[in-house]
């Protein structure tokens, strides 16, 4: 037997029962898990990157398996934020589940459009602020590869929604200087920090001779990544000790969980790991308690980047 | 609460047998209650490599047939063909393995009411599920004719109680090693006049599935295929699988195909635009 | 049977007669892997980075396995150059060896010392600029991060290197913008291009609870970041399609040579997968020989970059 | 050509029995002529989780002891302890499995001449090695006592076989549960001075090969240790698996353990310095 663990977490002023969430984008917006299991058993649905209009995103071939990863060229696929405010987010929170809205968009001034619908609903927990998309206004360069574009995005949105929902930033590991990215959104208004986003990579089908993705490159996931995440987190979490980091990035076990956690995440998104367990949720929260207890900790938030301990 | 994946568990099974047959695997598989919720045209999720691979996702295949009143509980089979590193991997697993398995998925042929004429057309594989349908079709009273095409004869899957299901049936090889040679859209138009057909099922290379859509366009007769896209879930949750579908509006939407198929209405699938994006908004 | 391949390369004026190298610094100098095949039958022998002096390198455990990868954080442990010059380069040449020599610094006149003592060496086929080190002088960035520093390393080797040896700078993919960097070190006089070094990873321990490498981060390597080596190499032809490119980054076999021969590489480097088997180059190099055989190609060079021939 | 790694070669060899041993499993495998280069200390590097596997490097394990005259050609046993997932892996293959390894590895424990004294210190599966030693030892007219330790009996290995090649055997259980409670340490200094001690060989945990060198620092008393650092490759390319040893001048050196180790002078290796880099230049 095992010691009870409070496994409960905060972002922003937003409380959560348990670390695990969904990832974006890697369990729609929920529907289609409940089969496997009640979605309130897990920290929060974070639904897909959502847009202000209908989008139906990418050519197929959509996928490569590469090893312990995969590519991803979705390309924002999705109803559109007005159908998905209709139909999805009443579902989740009938379900009573905690529901993390993740908003994308290809101006900064489409993200502030998207605030300002979310704005009136309620219910919600946090809106994640999905800045790894191209920048139609400046040359498709991806708003989480620039500063400026990143700051500006947040700051539309912080400005746009108010000061009660907790805004947490994704942001993309394809950058120099991943500290000071954060720093900027933070310094915009963000509450927190989602750390990783998919790492850019492409794989050549051997027979046609060409980039297998319809979108030619396409993002990196699952466990194959999970050094970069862990990495990051660490990184990010030393500069910035106090903001709160959603992690995410090849988790597939407790013991991955854990790693982001004592790296200094406060919650844990699991992504790909659902496409090969649908379960996947559900074995990593119970794998993860278990191991809280057998190293004595009371609570999770005790974890928390407790690999920085012995830091200058 | 569930609306999608209905009936969907991920259980470990163990398989009771595994024989070659032609260039495939016959797989049986002991899979209890689940055969319950099982219709022709659904698939299984199938996890490869073990506890160590550095495959991280499933496999999809089509169920060939599944029975209930076996000695071992509910059965299920399946024809696999050993393609790349994961359906070699599951080929050359032995009796007693225990394997991961996500099942019932996908939709199901629609069965018709009243005693039709179906024509049930497979390509390679893509026979598999079709003798499954022919039983239930037969339990209906349909009159059931069968085409199946290969590239080779080690390619036609065509077991010996399969074809007791059948009124006719009729085999294409590219290279004339088996039944006649040519595809199996040879003939098709006068088949589907000649025996009155209501229905096709057909199931096999998206191609042929594409082409029959074509040649069946201005006829009366509904085409339900079974489509397969590379799926990364199976379950509805990545948006890789989509294929482009028209609406009733005319408009056109990206449709996964693992929840809103594998069986389609061909009329309704846009394959002139597979692989591409619909112009406009969604 | 298959078709002969004329499998010869060439980055600058270097010729190889196969596009399969070693890895700088998975390899060390050459003679540990003599055991397992005649050095000169593959392309080239990529030495493991050398500094002006003697090094020790970081402290252990200098490496984790992870996903179809591992991190390392060797260090650049090393005799320095003199030593090496008078025993490593001799003997691989008395091999009949090609020699690519790897050469390291914490500061742009390191490069340069190295560049000079390199210069009266007679043999070897090229050098490759490993620029991923931290500038002692830029507050330990890494030189391959800043378009700058990377541009003055490479300016300041091919000044002091003269007109004759090829150069390759070696570039870490650790950046938001990696066809400007390459760009900068092209225009700076580099002959080639080496993509990629490994990628910034951290694994940490669940027992100890505290970063695993001594290093604390590890750079990733392996066939987890294939994709990303796809990408970048892909990348950079696009962008700079008469630039020779080496490739490397997770090729287990010859279908990855061949992929990363498709998104240009003219040559491609063997690293972390000798270590799971030490005939690796070999196998490789055979398996690439049949493939671009059974594709048709006569020569390996009608391969590289065709992945491209579509492109606008 | 080679001057390092010199009979090493790489070989499918196949698993002629692996059966449970205490908390360990003794694998023997048919590896033909390879057993003519094996030497005691020497060690072997396994590829683990088969083809589709995501675990990319080696698994280094002692080569516990080899036969020339089997049924079978030569065979060399492994105590493999199942401790992470690649060992987990290699305990759980079946007879008749085809494994690849790279053997022989690294430096051999140093055979006196003269018929000495010998102390074999062995922790856990550090033992596995000492028993084809000790045979070795007493082919040469060595008197051979054994201490072996463990924290409970089950991780104790002491064949009964093996038990014959030494003159006295003493096992230690940090537990008690298997013969003395404590560590192999506990009398360490008066068994090597009533018993005459010329040479120490150990095998084990690094904690214990750093304790063993310190208590007999002063003494006149040889000490070969065979070390284990983490290896990435195990055959010198990777510089993954250093310990720092001191040289003749004075200075320190980070030496590969995989070539210049596993066996090492235990005096030379600076204890105190591992886990850190020493000052100074190279
Ligand atoms: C609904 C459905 C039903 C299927 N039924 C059968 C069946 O009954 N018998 C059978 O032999 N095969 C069937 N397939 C195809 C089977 O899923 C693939 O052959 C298999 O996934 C290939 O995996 P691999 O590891 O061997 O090949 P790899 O090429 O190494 O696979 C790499 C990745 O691509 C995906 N992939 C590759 N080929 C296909 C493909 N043709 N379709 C979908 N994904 C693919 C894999 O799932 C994997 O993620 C079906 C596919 C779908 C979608
Ligand atoms: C020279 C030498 C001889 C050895 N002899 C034996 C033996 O006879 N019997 C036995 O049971 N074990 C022996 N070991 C230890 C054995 O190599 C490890 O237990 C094994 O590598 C663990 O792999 P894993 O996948 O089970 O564990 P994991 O912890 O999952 O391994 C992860 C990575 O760390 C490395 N690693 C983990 N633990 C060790 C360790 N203790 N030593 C070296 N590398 C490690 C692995 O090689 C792998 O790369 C020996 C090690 C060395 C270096
Ligand atoms: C198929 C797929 C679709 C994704 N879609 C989104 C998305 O819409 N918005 C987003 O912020 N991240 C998206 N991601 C990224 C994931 O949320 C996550 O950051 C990344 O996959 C790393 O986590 P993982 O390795 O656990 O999957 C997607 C990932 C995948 C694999
Ligand atoms: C143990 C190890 C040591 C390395 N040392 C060097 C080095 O000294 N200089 C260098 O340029 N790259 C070094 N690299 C990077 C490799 O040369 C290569 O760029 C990278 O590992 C990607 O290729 P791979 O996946 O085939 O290993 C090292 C890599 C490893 C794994
Ligand atoms: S396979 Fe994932 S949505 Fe269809
Ligand atoms: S393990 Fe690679 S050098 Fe020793």
């Amino acid at each position: 037997m095992t010691l009870p663990v409070d496994m409960s977490t905060t972002l922003g002023n937003a409380w959560f029962p348990t670390p695990i969430f969904t990832a974006s984008g890697c369990a729609s917006s929920g529907k289609e898990l409940a089969q496997f299991f009640p979605l309130n058993q897990v920290g929060a649905i974070v639904t897909k990157s959502v847009m202000s209009k209908p989008r139906h995103g990418r050519p197929t071939p959509r996928m490569a398996e590469t090893p312990s990863g995969m590519l991803n060229s979705i390309g924002l696929q999705g109803p559109g934020i007005d159908a998905f405010l209709a139909n999805d987010v009443p579902w989740l929170l009938e379900q009573k589940a905690r529901v993390i809205v993740s908003i994308a968009g290809e101006t900064v001034e489409e993200y502030s459009t998207l605030a300002r619908k979310l704005r009136s609903v309620s219910g919600i927990s946090a809106v994640e602020v999905n800045i790894s998309c191209p920048n139609v206004e400046n040359r498709g360069m991806v708003f989480a590869c620039d500063p400026e574009s990143s700051r500006r995005v947040i700051d539309g949105v912080r400005k746009t929604i108010g000061g009660e929902l907790p805004i947490i930033a994704k942001l993309s590991p394809d950058v120099t200087d991943l500290p000071a990215i954060a720093r900027g959104v933070v310094d915009a208004g963000a509450d927190g920090l989602a750390l990783i986003n998919t790492v850019l990579g492409m794989v050549i089908n051997i027979d046609s001779m060409k980039p297998h993705l319809g979108g030619k490159t396409g993002g990196l996931s699952g466990p194959a990544i999970k050094p970069v995440a862990v990495r990051a987190i660490y990184q990010v979490h030393a500069a910035l000790p106090k903001v709160p980091i959603l992690g995410m990035g090849g988790v597939a076990s407790g013991r991955d969980a854990l790693e982001l956690i004592l790296a200094g995440a406060s919650g844990v998104s699991v992504g790909t790991a659902s496409f090969g367990n649908p379960k996947a949720l559900i074995d990593i929260q119970n794998e993860l308690r278990d191991l809280l207890a057998a190293r004595g900790f009371a609570t999770m938030q005790q974890a928390i980047g407790y690999a920085h301990r012995d830091e200058a | 609460m569930a609306t999608i994946n209905k009936s969907a568990v991920q259980e470990m099974v163990t398989i009771l047998s595994n024989k070659r047959v032609g260039a495939y695997h016959q797989i049986l598989l002991n899979v209890g209650d689940i055969v319950k919720n099982c219709r022709p045209g659904n698939f299984v999720a199938i996890s490869v490599g073990g506890d160590t691979s550095k495959m991280i996702l499933r496999r999809a295949f089509a169920i060939s047939r599944v029975s209930e009143s076996s000695q071992y509980g509910g059965t299920m089979e399946l024809i696999v063909a050993p393609h790349g590193s994961g359906s070699k991997w599951l080929c050359s697993q032995a009796e007693g393995t225990e394997i991961d398995v996500v099942a019932p998925l996908g939709t199901a042929f629609g069965i018709p009411t009243e005693p039709i004429s179906a024509l049930l057309i497979g390509g390679g594989y893509g026979s598999a599920p079709l003798f499954g349908l022919a039983d239930v079709l037969k339990s209906r009273g349909c009159k059931v004719d069968m085409l199946l095409g290969a590239s080779v004869g080690s390619k036609i899957y065509a077991p010996m109680e399969g074809k007791r299901s059948v009124n006719s049936l009729k085999i294409y090889t590219e290279d004339g090693s088996m039944g006649e040679t040519g595809r199996v859209t040879e003939n098709l138009l006068d088949i589907v006049r000649d025996r009155n057909i209501d229905v096709i099922y057909s199931c096999g290379p998206m191609a042929m599935l594409s082409a029959i859509t074509a040649l069946v366009a201005d006829l009366e007769v509904i085409h339900q295929c079974a489509v397969e896209e590379s799926m990364a879930c199976g379950i509805g949750i990545c948006m890789t699988c989509v294929l482009p579908v028209r609406n009733e509006d005319g408009s056109t939407s990206m449709l996964r195909s693992c929840i809103d198929g594998p069986v389609m209405d061909g009329s309704t699938v846009r394959w002139d635009l597979v692989g591409e994006v619909p112009e406009g908004t969604a």
